[in-house]
């Protein structure tokens, strides 16, 4: 089976006054079907700006310097290169083929929308046929089933409606409804689009498990607890069935208990939707308990890629160690890290770690270690293997 | 081992003001009668999820807020507090009651007596980017206690801070620079250096850890576990993850809705938990070691506000033990065995 | 709910503000002696020769607060005193000039909001791009122009240079007298509302000329801080979680700013709007003098001229009023705006 | 301090705040060598009124004499001009600095402080700020009687409400930030924690917003005197000379423009000084405001 997403020799820049930050360097990496991959690291590593250059989401003053990043599009069996695409192709696959939730659900929603307006968008942008498909259906019902007086008057309006419907399920570009579509009050007589949203935008709602949907939909985001605002974050980056979902630390701005519900709600989630997820976290804790491969990042290098019992067991590369030694565990003596994060600015030559590697040798400080599969989907960037 | 801190039945509650005169409308009762004793030299932790107030206990106990009522007793002798309760208990409000509390009871301190225990009792917060005055250099920052308790000054004070920055692993260099040239993990060791100056013996942590990464964690903790038995010191350590009071406490207390539910140590408290709320929140807590992952139990619900706790044991909503006596009466931590405290009608 | 009580604490808190915009008006009046104070209680010419027994009948020489209670009585009937400069009572003088004042009003507001919000939130949409600096250059330029020295320019360029094109006053002589004859019914003189209403084109037309200029120096430099309001809004709505989200749904640019972001930033441009009518209020009295045009800041400005303090205080206070009342409405508004402050009530 | 170094480099690199320090560099100059380069005429008791060269109403253009030409009643616009940066530095830095002064003190007691005495303060600024500012202006200089002096007072009275609202604000911002908190954790005293803590923490706020006001009270004071209600007759203030202007707007048939010297001089130092204020501000504002920094 043909890998989701293919990562390749991925290079971002920051060009700031300071200097240019190298956010990330020629990163390889793959996300396979149906898998949820986990990127761990820490502040300043780089998961962040991974998940958003395969989104072409990176801000100013960030660039994509060079890579390509290929996305396997099972409806035509074929491999788009997402750094190539045109504008609104890009646009039509984000939140449509590749979606995302974010780390502070109060800050990705937008205040002044309610949730069910905000979810109802992503279906109006992306679902427009099938809307409009649903309301032909609904309008048929009506002009078959509608009898007295009322039904009578409204018939040839209804008649008229279905028409344009029809047109857009047909050819969403057609000439009538986007003329419609223009005009400041005629927008008004496609409301059936927006109500078949809505309609699909409780039912997201009911399958991220929020109890009373229907009044969820209409509320705002600040009436909402932490944990319900998550959830619907994820409606919202779930309502077009992507084939990716990636998550940037969903789970980080919740609480514990909150924290395990959600972390159930996307096992079910790969598991119903058969999706991949891209999942993105500084806990250890959790890339465990969620993730099939983890991925480890060091200031935007690629350490360690490995099955998550392999990861977890058998690290191999020196920071994956240190790092798993430095997560408080009963029992067990915490060891540090020595030293300090590389510096962004003026990262070290060779190997980024290596000023805090113990097991350091001379070749560290002057070569960069490829990534090289030391055992079976087991890789590691280190010159010890 | 003696008890250094003493709390009874501390409560505050924050008025919910409304409607058109501004006037206290509730109460958001985020301690609600809190009773735990911290001996002399332990290391206390205090887990629990966001609103269940173990930032305002950190605050209260060190007298920053004054608590609506209870008794905070810091380094008090038993037979003192014995006292009190006997005066207390015939429910005389007698002078010779006033006396005693006005000498001895924190809640009731002010001016100068508070001022005397600040020397003593510290408090270390949460973030180290909000918690340094951005406008001053690391050396007035640090060497402020001193000056405020007219401990030291000129010279004395001047190696007193170098020496109290080189304790936290920071070098006498950086004295002339301001916070913002500080990382994450720096600027929580200069915070801490600042809690030390005065040689206080009880320290309150407020999450020092969660605002930085897993390697710096370590390293503050590290730091945390050598001072601590270099100075004797007490601490009342306050978090949300369960692994690191696990790994460094010698003595744990589970916080809900206000108040303790289950105290106890830590082997005990996380191998054989016997509130139903510390169990799941143990089961819930992510543990990186891929062969723990199944049965995990996941709490339906969210944790209640504070303003508008359920009736009787403010878990019942969430708990699938709950009976119709928890749903009227509010259970009293009792003792299940030695040194382990339980607040449930139907313990584990 | 919350909201009614919101209101309801906004009326409540008029009064005592009126209260004191009275007492401070009032106390005002004590610079001047018991003959000039006189005047603000003269309603008719024939009042202006009896001064001394309106000393008498008011006691104009007893304590403040005895004067100010008679004073507050007077105004509460309406009565604002005497204004000299334009021979009839105050109150009456306000409800005569009003209508020029509104006219100008109704003119500039709409221009205003509507330049400044439109350029305001290109410049942030494309920040660092040729838009972004024009606007600034523009919005720094118009905010220093001193308003008269504008006006002047203007009027030497259009009325001086070419010939009297933009000619000074509200109309020509000649449709002054048309106006002011039988046939024209002045419904509410506003010249151009009762042109349209009269079906009259060439007073229109003649009333829309004198306009031009009066509504391009007030506009001037209220544009200029809405433009620059409304960019930094709009940047740091640009820069909130949300735009990320939007264009990660796949959202197009044009819509993730005038969807998304602009309705987020035009929460502080609402609550400026009171500003708004602040310097609308204190422009009109510039550009009415400098351009004849007889409206209410005209005639202030003629009185303060004159130490006609009847007259100024009379305006101070009226205007006053309005300004508190504007700022009522604009709260209401803000509500409506911003679901936060609608379905609040939260904490504290 | 490397922060000064970084905001001087900042002002420098952006050409409109480099524009902003070179005006008032200028303005400063003129200020204070106006004796040097306008001199008083011998005999000329208040060197703050402008010379003037007969009585004839009529402006006369640039000459030798008067380089920049006379305005009405025979008064030299070179030297009024000059002269008048004095005027405008002294208001401006008079009213900047009583307010900021009123407000410190009433805004901190308020903020700081809070309940009954924060109550009082803010109510009685409401009853300020309930007046359109230029209105009250207008109204305080027509009954204390127009003079210069009564133009700095009457704007300071507009002013402070604002400046006691904005440090108040910012203090109750303050009062809850961790640091306040740490340090009354350590024992500081409220007088301790306010200056030492709050008040060096909340001044660069109100500096930056004092750095933008200053243009406008400048031309709220121009404005005061252009209505004739401001220096008296023939005193160096800007304000007044456009005011002198005002009925030579529009010259004989066959030169409209004709005294046009009398009209647009005055009205560009007033615009220049403004400017250069503005400039300023707006740069001090995006150096200093973390919100904007961010971007």
């Amino acid at each position: 089976m043909k890998d989701l997403i293919k990562i390749r020799d991925l290079a971002v820049r920051f060009y700031t006054y300071e200097g240019i930050v190298y956010a990330i360097d020629d990163l390889d990496l793959e996300i396979r079907q149906g898998e949820t991959l986990g990127i761990v690291g820490e502040t300043g590593s780089g998961k962040t700006m991974t998940a958003l250059a395969i989104l072409r989401l990176i801000p100013y003053p960030g660039k994509i310097e060079s890579g390509s990043i290929l996305f396997f599009d099972k409806s035509i069996d074929q491999e788009l290169e997402l750094l190539k695409l045109r504008d609104d192709r890009m646009r039509s696959i984000r939140g449509n083929r590749i979606s995302m939730v974010f780390q502070e659900p109060g800050a990705a929603l937008n205040p002044v929308y309610t949730i069910g307006d905000q979810i109802s968008e992503v279906f109006l942008l992306h679902r427009r046929r099938e809307l409009a498909q649903r309301a032909k259906q609904r309008l048929d019902s009506l002009l078959s089933d509608g009898n007295g007086l009322a039904a009578g008057v409204k018939r040839p309006f209804w008649g008229w409606q279905r028409r344009i419907y029809d047109k857009i399920a047909k050819e969403s570009h057609a000439f009538e409804p986007r003329l419609l579509g223009r005009l400041p009050l005629f927008r008004r007589l496609l409301w059936r689009m927006g109500y078949e949203a809505k309609l699909l935008t409780v039912d997201m709602l009911k399958d991220v498990e929020i109890p009373d949907a229907a009044r969820v939909a209409v509320q705002y985001p600040h009436q909402l607890s932490g944990g319900m605002k998550q959830r619907a974050v994820i409606a919202m980056a779930l309502a077009c069935s992507p084939e990716l979902l990636i998550a940037d630390e969903p789970t980080t701005s919740l609480d514990v208990t909150i924290q395990a519900q959600m972390l159930e709600l996307f096992r079910r989630i790969k598991v119903d939707k058969g999706a991949s997820i891209l999942f993105i976290t500084h806990n250890l804790g959790v890339a465990s308990e969620v993730c099939d491969r983890v991925a480890v990042m060091y200031a935007g290098r690629l350490c360690e890629v490995a099955p998550v019992g392999e990861m977890f067991v058998h690290p191999l590369h020196p920071y994956t160690k240190a790092l798993l030694n430095a997560v408080p565990m009963p029992g067990k003596k915490l060891e540090t890290i020595p030293g300090v994060l590389a510096d962004a600015l003026n990262p070290p030559p060779g190997c980024r770690f290596h000023p805090r590697c113990p097991s350091a040798m001379p070749i560290c400080g002057q070569e960069r270690a490829k990534l090289k599969e030391v055992s079976k989907d087991h890789m590691v960037a280190c010159h010890l293997y | 081992m003696d008890t250094l801190v003493d709390i009874k039945k501390l409560k505050k509650h924050f008025p919910i003001l409304g409607g058109v005169f501004r006037r206290p409308v509730g109460m958001v009762k985020a301690l609600d009668g809190v009773s735990l004793a911290i001996r002399r030299g332990q290391w206390l932790g205090l887990v629990g999820e966001s609103g269940c107030g173990k930032t305002t206990l950190a605050k209260t106990v060190i007298r920053l807020w004054k608590p609506t009522s209870g008794h905070i007793y810091f380094d008090v002798p038993d037979e003192t507090k014995a006292l009190i309760e006997e005066l207390e208990s015939q429910g005389k409000n007698g002078s010779k009651l006033n006396y005693l509390l006005n000498e001895n009871d924190l809640a009731t301190f002010s001016g100068n007596r508070l001022r005397s225990l600040r020397r003593r009792a510290q408090l270390v917060h949460q973030d180290p980017f909000t918690s340094l005055d951005p406008r001053m250099k690391i050396k007035s920052t640090v060497g402020e206690p001193l000056r405020i308790h007219h401990v030291l000054s000129g010279e004395a004070a001047r190696s007193a801070v170098k020496e109290l920055l080189e304790r936290v692993g920071l070098s006498a260099g950086q004295l002339e620079r301001y916070p913002h040239q500080f990382s994450g993990g720096q600027r929580q060791r200069i915070a801490i250096a600042r809690a030390l100056a005065t040689k206080p013996e009880f320290i309150a942590f407020d999450e020092p850890t969660s605002a930085l990464d897993v390697s710096v964690q370590a390293q503050i903790l590290n730091l945390l576990k050598d001072l601590k038995k270099e100075f004797g010191l007490t601490y009342l350590y306050i978090t949300h993850e369960l692994l690191i009071a696990e790994s460094v406490c010698d003595y744990i207390a589970v916080m809900y809705l206000g108040k303790v539910v289950e105290m106890g140590r830590p082997e005990e408290i996380f191998h054989s938990p016997r509130h139903p709320y510390s169990q799941s929140l143990i089961a819930a807590t992510p543990v990186p070691d891929p062969s723990r992952r199944v049965g995990r139990i996941v709490l339906p619900g969210e944790v209640p506000s504070p303003a508008n706790p359920p009736p009787g044991c403010a878990f019942h909503p969430r708990c699938s033990r709950a009976s119709d006596e928890c749903r009227e009466l509010a259970p009293e931590l009792r003792p299940v065995s030695s040194d382990h405290y339980v607040a449930c009608f139907h313990p584990l | 709910m919350e909201l009614r009580a919101y209101i309801a604490r906004r009326l409540l808190l008029l009064i005592p503000v009126l209260f004191g915009v009275t007492v401070f008006i009032f106390a005002i009046t004590m610079f001047f002696s018991p003959t000039e104070r006189a005047t603000l209680y003269v309603t008719s010419p024939q009042g202006m020769r009896d001064l001394p027994s309106i000393i008498e009948q008011y006691g104009l020489d007893r304590p403040f607060f005895v004067q100010y209670g008679t004073w507050l009585n007077q105004v509460f009937h309406g009565n604002l005193g005497w204004s000299n400069v334009v021979s009839m009572p105050v109150g009456r003088a306000i409800f005569h000039y009003l209508p020029a004042t509104l006219e100008l009003a109704i003119f500039a507001t709409p221009i205003i909001i509507l330049t400044g919000i439109f350029f305001g939130s290109r410049a942030a949409a494309h920040k660092d791009k040729p838009v972004d600096h024009a606007t600034r250059v523009v919005a720094i330029l118009g905010w220093s122009l001193p308003t008269f020295w504008l006006g002047l320019l203007l009027m030497m360029i259009f009325y001086g240079y070419f010939r009297g094109l933009l000619p000074p006053g509200r109309l020509s002589s000649a449709m002054e007298i048309m106006v002011t004859s039988g046939d024209f019914i002045r419904y509410t003189r506003i010249n151009t509302l009762d042109a349209i209403l009269n079906l009259n084109g060439p007073v229109l037309l003649d009333a829309l000329r004198h306009l031009i200029l009066p509504v391009i120096t007030i506009s001037t430099v209220n544009v200029a801080f809405i433009m620059r309001l409304m960019r930094s809004s709009m940047l740091e709505s640009l820069g909130k979680g949300y735009i990320l989200t939007a264009r990660a749904k796949g959202v197009q640019e044009k819509l993730v700013i005038s969807k998304h972001a602009r309705r987020n930033a035009l929460i502080p441009v609402i609550t400026v709007s009171g500003y708004l009518f602040a310097a609308l209020a204190g422009g009109a009295v510039i550009t009415e003098t400098i351009f004849s045009f007889k409206g209410m800041g005209w005639w202030a400005s003629q009185s303060a001229l004159r130490l006609d303090i009847s007259s100024v205080l009379g305006f101070a206070l009226f205007m006053a009023v309005m300004f508190v009342l504007v700022n009522l409405v604009v709260d209401i508004l803000y509500t409506r705006v911003d679901p936060r402050v609608r379905l609040g009530g939260g904490v504290q | 301090m490397s922060s000064w170094k970084l905001m001087l480099r900042q002002i420098v690199r952006n050409p409109l705040s480099l524009a902003g320090v070179i005006i008032i560099f200028i303005f400063i100059t003129l200020a204070i060598f106006a004796p040097l380069i306008a001199p008083v005429p011998e005999g000329h008791r208040d060197p703050y009124l402008i010379p003037h060269d007969g009585y004839s109403i009529t402006p006369q253009p640039p000459s030798e004499e008067h380089i920049f030409g006379t305005t009405q009643g025979q008064y030299d616009i070179f030297y009024g001009c000059i002269w008048g940066a004095r005027t405008a530095f002294r208001v401006a830095f008079l009213v900047m600095a009583i307010t900021i002064l009123i407000g410190l003190v009433l805004g901190s007691l308020s903020g700081y402080f809070g309940g009954k005495i924060d109550e009082v303060i803010m109510r009685i600024t409401d009853v300020f700020l309930a007046f359109p500012a230029l209105i009250l202006a207008m109204a305080i200089v027509a009954s204390i009687g127009p003079s210069i002096n009564t133009v700095i007072i009457a704007l300071c009275v507009v002013w402070w409400p604002s400046y006691a609202r904005l440090i108040r604000g910012d203090i109750l911002a303050l009062r809850e930030e961790d640091y306040v908190e740490a340090s009354r954790g350590l024992g500081a005293s409220s007088a301790r924690v306010i200056l030492r803590h709050v008040l060096p923490n909340a001044i660069y706020p109100t500096l930056i917003m004092a750095s933008l006001d200053i243009g406008a009270v400048v031309l709220s004071a121009a404005a005061l005197s252009f209505l004739g209600l401001g220096a008296p007759e023939g005193y160096a203030d800007w304000g007044q000379m456009t005011e002198f202007a005002r009925n030579w707007i529009v010259g004989p048939q066959n030169d409209p423009l004709k005294y046009w010297y009398a009209v647009i001089t005055p009205g560009v130092f007033i615009l220049f000084f403004v400017l250069g204020w503005n400039l300023l501000g707006d740069a001090f504002r995006d150096i200093f405001d973390p919100r904007l920094a961010r971007r």
